[in-house]
């Protein structure tokens, strides 16, 4: 029983969205847009769950003096401040704490966020570097390829041979192209089918227990 | 010799890092600009909305990115919206990323500025609005429903130039600006949902992803990364719509050395590669 | 029909020059008055919820001599009675959607007013015409049909799994190494790092990934081995903690179970690659797991894997992503394989039964794509109709 | 130099977190640290501002009722804490997961399927121009070998030996070709974001370039 009544909304569910593609009259466009919006109020409450999950976890650390257990101090308390600030930033007459709340987000979570990305680049050169070498056929058409595309997007490509940025283009737009595509056939069946395995209850390791 | 060489095999990642970093610093720091050529992608977009009637119907430009993708992305919005502000073509601004509001606003208010353009005239901007897919199916239906109130909180039917918008057939071209899937969520939920016409502005790792829809037209075109935002800038420079070219031009030197010490390591690392193999094998 | 407007929106743009010219004879013309629209169409919208009429006309002789502007839709709900603006469209355009209509309620008449700059004529009145909504999208009827032909092919295989028929299933890389990869992790006295990816629960990807997450779970329950499993969308976060609770109660470890072991970071993408990353550094798990959606984090987080010295599997249908994974992990499941996974590892006949399934629809894909070739290459003609029957809304 | 406090706390931050390349340190730690609570905390005030109080508090206060029901099923995620109705969790989860998977398969195989189709298929203009590099006929034949070469990489039910084996490696070997390129052509994607930050610090906080 307790497996039986998810199973059954989301049989129906899944059902009834996947026919209300094909129709387009009013009440079935109007359902589709309610049930749009349930499902962010729903979700919503979700986020109670993650926030007290990721306090607990860090409550911990600093009960059992974890190593690097302040750390876990410096999370707790920047959440709360970030959380308030901004709610309560936004009450008539406290407009100062709503400034304080852009300024932290400008200069010290956005900075972070874009510090962080920014290391991709070495990564990316590392990664190049270890990876791109010619072990295997495979491993060497990679750094062929690769090879000349970015030659193909620098202006010395051009300058070593001006057919260098259209062979570029050729192999984004041809192979690469071709490979994708047929990638993309696979993912959408493999998407369809582990929809359908969902809808029809074969797939229930989301119940946990495999089904069983 | 053979052994030194053998070395370049096995460089410790740090130095790679250091020699990335001397190799974007430079160029910067002496600011050396190289010319390039633009691709047909960019040029699709382009085209396109060289040909949308001024004062027709707008171009709708979603913001759907974060601060850590704007290098690349805010160059090739200001270009466009030049493009279009230079062409009296009328646009509407929104964004479905959460930190993407703040985003737009700055570039579509000071672009705008530049074309000492109205607001609810001649350009309107609505913000963030959560939802993703949810909004853009809605803006099928009723873009009312989906925008009821501006950035400014000005109510959706006090903005001149957005009364006769219902839905996408009056929308010339929807440009989705992100560093994620989104614009593929707008190809399919606002393109194959309702027909309008998608353009993409990507970070360069999604564009190439692109390349089956933009064959398929369900694209009718992209600006992949800083490049396609300085190619863009280059076209609307050389059609003197701007006076001159923008950040993202000033990037392409900087970008250009640093790929060549890529290729220069990829280079050097199988030479290493094969000369240490050689070397094991005389053992 | 959009086709129609969107080849005249071009003829418009090569006729652009025409309008920069200097005023030559046509000027003079400009003050006689235009001829109207001729032939009013009104039908209802095909295909919507009923709330548009669909006016279309033939445009006025005169707009070749671009003395026209633009077209103004009028409507009334008598033939005689007093007609109101409900529309204007620029010169080019032969048709106009009347979106604000009520469904299915009265008759309407419409007529078309030819704008030109002096002057203005007027049109007949066209045919009644009354919106409908339809129950059924006719654009979408092929995605219909081969959506059905696709789950009755799945579920062939499945009847056929059920009836206890083998299913053999080819090695994939990377899953064939989890058993391994697990009992390493115990050996070292190392934990196990389980990303289900970073996207909601409304990616497909995702639901593969947390798949797979109950099959690992079952294994470190098995051995006893700790497992970390970081996210970053709070469902997926509840769902995930309940699928590894599950899995340690099957094995019979509910004991084994932490219920810290998985866990919520945050929300941002590049926080929870940081957070990733300390992880990574300081619990130095034996074996990371990459499953469902990433984006730009990939590579921040299998590289400082690959630094810390992890085996890596990773598995995602991000195309723009999998470059990464494959040159910084050891072993990666490409697109589809990602989905086949969850079949794989716990061999379940019905599971499997899907995957033969959809190597069946593969084969009639590359069936479709040889046969269309082949005729394209006789004759364009037919191919048209095979594009028709592949034809989407 | 910059004067301004926000500008130096936003760049001691950026060195703190590219500090880690070097490898983990403190000043690492508390940056990652600050940035998972900030993070977090900035997401809850988005939760919110853009969800709590537009779907849930505002149709409240419009005596829509009708909301009531999604938060019935909404607070049964919080049985998580009650172990006697945990099993109710499940009913949350199950309709996010049958409206979405519901909706995904016609939107998914219309989008990745029929219309790759459509994309493959030899289209008359190749024809008249048969060597063209980019939509000449040739190109299309070798598109649709890619194609079709590597659909059959993913045929899972046989084992991969006979035609079966060329035809999957040939696949790989256009898969190699792609991600390479991919691998490529993203290089300046990332590099941009580094100039990005580069030209923060080197012009926003000391001012070096121009």
């Amino acid at each position: 029983m307790k497996r039986q009544i998810p199973l059954i909304i989301v049989l129906t569910l899944g059902i009834f969205f996947f026919i209300q593609f094909f129709v387009p009259s009013q009440i079935s466009t109007n359902i589709y847009q309610t049930t749009l919006q349930w499902t962010i109020v729903i979700s919503a409450f979700a986020i109670v769950l993650a926030i007290g999950s990721l306090v607990n976890h860090h409550m911990l650390k600093i009960k059992r003096r974890k190593p690097h257990w302040w750390n876990s101090i410096v999370t707790l308390v920047a959440l709360v401040v970030m959380a308030l600030l901004g709610i309560f930033g936004r009450v008539k007459g406290l407009e100062p704490l709503g400034n304080l709340f852009h300024t932290l987000f400008l200069y010290v979570q956005a900075p972070m966020d874009s510090a962080m990305f920014a290391i991709l680049a070495f990564y990316m050169a590392s990664a190049a570097y270890r990876a791109f070498r010619a072990r295997s056929q495979e491993a060497a058409l990679l750094l062929i390829s690769g090879f000349i595309v970015m030659l193909g997007v620098i202006p010395f490509g051009s300058m070593l041979w001006s057919k260098i940025p259209d062979i570029a283009e050729w192999i984004m737009m041809v192979p690469n192209m071709a490979a994708k595509r047929g990638i993309l056939f696979g993912i959408g069946l493999g998407m369809t089918a582990t929809s359908l395995k969902i809808i029809l209850g074969i797939e229930r390791s989301w119940l946990g227990g495999g089904g069983k | 010799m053979l052994k030194f060489l053998a070395k370049f095999g096995k460089l410790d990642r740090r130095i790679v890092f250091a020699l990335l970093l001397v190799s974007i610093l430079v160029p910067l720091l002496f600011n050396i600009k190289p010319r390039f050529y633009v691709d047909s992608a960019t040029k699709g977009i382009y085209d396109y909305v060289d040909q949308i009637k001024p004062n027709g119907r707008p171009l709708l430009v979603s913001f759907d990115y974060d601060p850590q993708v704007a290098a690349e992305l805010d160059p090739m919005a200001r270009a466009v919206l030049r493009h279009c502000f230079a062409r009296g073509v009328k646009v509407v601004g929104m964004s479905l990323a959460p930190q993407g509001d703040a985003i737009g606003e700055g570039i579509i208010t000071q672009v705008a500025r530049e074309y000492d353009k109205k607001l609810g005239r001649d350009y309107c901007y609505f913000g963030f609005r959560p939802g993703g897919t949810i909004i853009m199916l809605q803006l099928g239906v009723n873009v009312k429903k989906a925008l009821p109130l501006d950035y400014y909180q000005t109510p959706y039917d006090s903005l001149p130039m957005m009364k006769n918008i219902h839905n996408y057939d009056d929308i010339a071209m929807v440009l989705s600006l992100a560093g994620s899937t989104y614009p593929v969520s707008w190809m399919i939920f606002a393109g194959t949902k309702f027909g309008v016409k998608i353009g993409a502005g990507q970070t360069a790792v999604m564009a190439p992803d692109n390349y089956p829809f933009l064959q398929t037209k369900q694209f009718i075109g992209q600006l992949g990364g800083m490049k396609g935002g300085a190619e863009y800038e280059q076209l609307i420079v050389d059609a003197g719509y701007y006076n001159t070219p923008d950040v993202a031009s000033k990037a392409m030197g900087a970008i250009a050395y640093s790929h060549l010490l890529i290729i220069l390591l990829i280079i050097l690392g199988n030479i290493g590669y094969f000369i240490s193999k050689k070397i094991e094998q005389k053992k | 029909m959009r086709l129609k407007i969107y080849a005249l929106l071009l003829a418009m743009a090569a006729a652009l020059p025409c309008l920069a010219a200097p005023p030559g004879p046509e000027a003079t013309m400009a003050a006689v008055t235009v001829a109207p629209p001729s032939d009013i169409k009104a039908a209802d919208t095909p295909n919507d919820a009923g709330n548009a009429i669909t006016v279309t006309w033939q445009a006025s002789p005169d707009e070749a001599q671009k003395l026209i502007e633009g077209y103004e839709v009028l409507r009334s709900e008598t033939p005689d009675g007093e007609f109101i603006k409900v529309g204007y469209v620029p010169y080019g355009f032969t048709s106009f959607d009347d979106q604000d209509v009520p469904a299915n309620s009265q008759d309407y008449f419409y007529q078309v007013k030819a704008v030109g700059r002096e002057s203005q004529a007027l049109s007949l009145v066209s045919v009644s015409a009354r919106s409908v909504e339809q129950w059924f999208n006719t654009m979408r009827i092929n995605a219909l049909i081969s959506c059905i032909l696709f789950t009755m092919i799945v579920m062939i295989f499945i009847g056929r799994a059920k009836s206890g028929q083998s299913l053999f299933i080819r090695r994939i890389a990377g899953l064939s190494e989890v058993e391994e990869a697990v009992g390493r992790a115990t050996e070292m006295g190392r934990p196990i790092l389980y990303v289900p990816g970073l996207s909601g629960i409304s990616d497909v990807a995702t639901i593969a990934a947390l798949n797979i997450l109950g099959q690992v779970a079952k294994k470190t329950a098995e051995y006893g081995t700790p497992l970390l499993v970081p996210n970053r969308d709070p469902v997926v976060f509840t769902v995930a903690q309940e699928i590894v609770k599950e899995a340690y109660n099957e094995i019979g470890r509910p004991d084994a179970y932490n219920h810290d072991s998985v866990f919520y970071l945050t929300d941002s993408q590049m926080g929870f690659a940081s957070g990733v990353d300390g992880i990574m550094t300081r619990e130095k798990p034996a074996t990371n797991f990459f499953m469902g959606m990433f984006w730009a984090e990939s590579l921040i987080l299998a590289e400082t894997g690959a630094a810390t010295g992890a085996i890596q599997i990773a598995g995602t249908d991000s195309i723009s992503q999998l470059p990464f994974f494959i040159t910084a992990c050891d072993y990666t499941l490409i697109g589809e394989e990602l989905y086949a996974a969850s079949a794989y590892l716990s061999r379940e006949p019905m599971l499997l039964g899907t995957l033969k399934g959809q190597d069946w629809s593969k084969a009639v894909i590359v069936m479709l794509l040889i046969v269309g070739l082949a005729i394209s290459l006789i004759s364009p003609g037919v191919r048209q109709i095979i594009l028709q029957m592949l034809k989407v809304g | 130099m910059s004067t301004n406090i926000w500008v130096w706390i936003a760049a001691l931050l950026s060195l703190a977190i590219f500090s880690y390349l070097y490898k983990d340190n403190p000043a690492f730690k508390f940056a990652e640290h600050l940035f998972t609570g900030l993070s977090v905390g900035y997401f809850i005030v988005l939760y919110w501002n853009n969800y709590t109080l537009p779907y849930i508090v505002t149709p409240l206060k419009n005596h829509q009722w009708i909301t009531l029901i999604p938060m019935a099923i909404g607070m049964m995620y919080l049985f998580r804490f009650i172990p006697k109705l945990n099993h109710l969790i499940l009913i949350p989860i199950a309709v996010s997961l049958g409206f979405w998977n519901g909706m995904s398969i016609p939107v998914t195989f219309e989008a990745d399927v029929l219309k790759q189709i459509q994309g493959t298929m030899i289209n008359t203009s190749m024809l008249s121009n048969i060597w063209d590099p980019q939509k000449g006929l040739m190109v299309g034949l070798l598109v649709m070998v890619g194609v079709i070469s590597t659909i059959t990489y993913f045929y899972f039910s046989r084992e991969h030996k006979g035609p079966l084996k060329v035809t999957a490696n040939i696949g790989i070997w256009f898969v190699m070709i792609g991600f390479g390129a991919t691998f490529g052509y993203t290089v300046m994607a990332r590099v941009s974001l580094l100039i990005a930050r580069m030209q923060f610090l080197f012009t926003d906080w000391i001012h070096l370039i121009k």
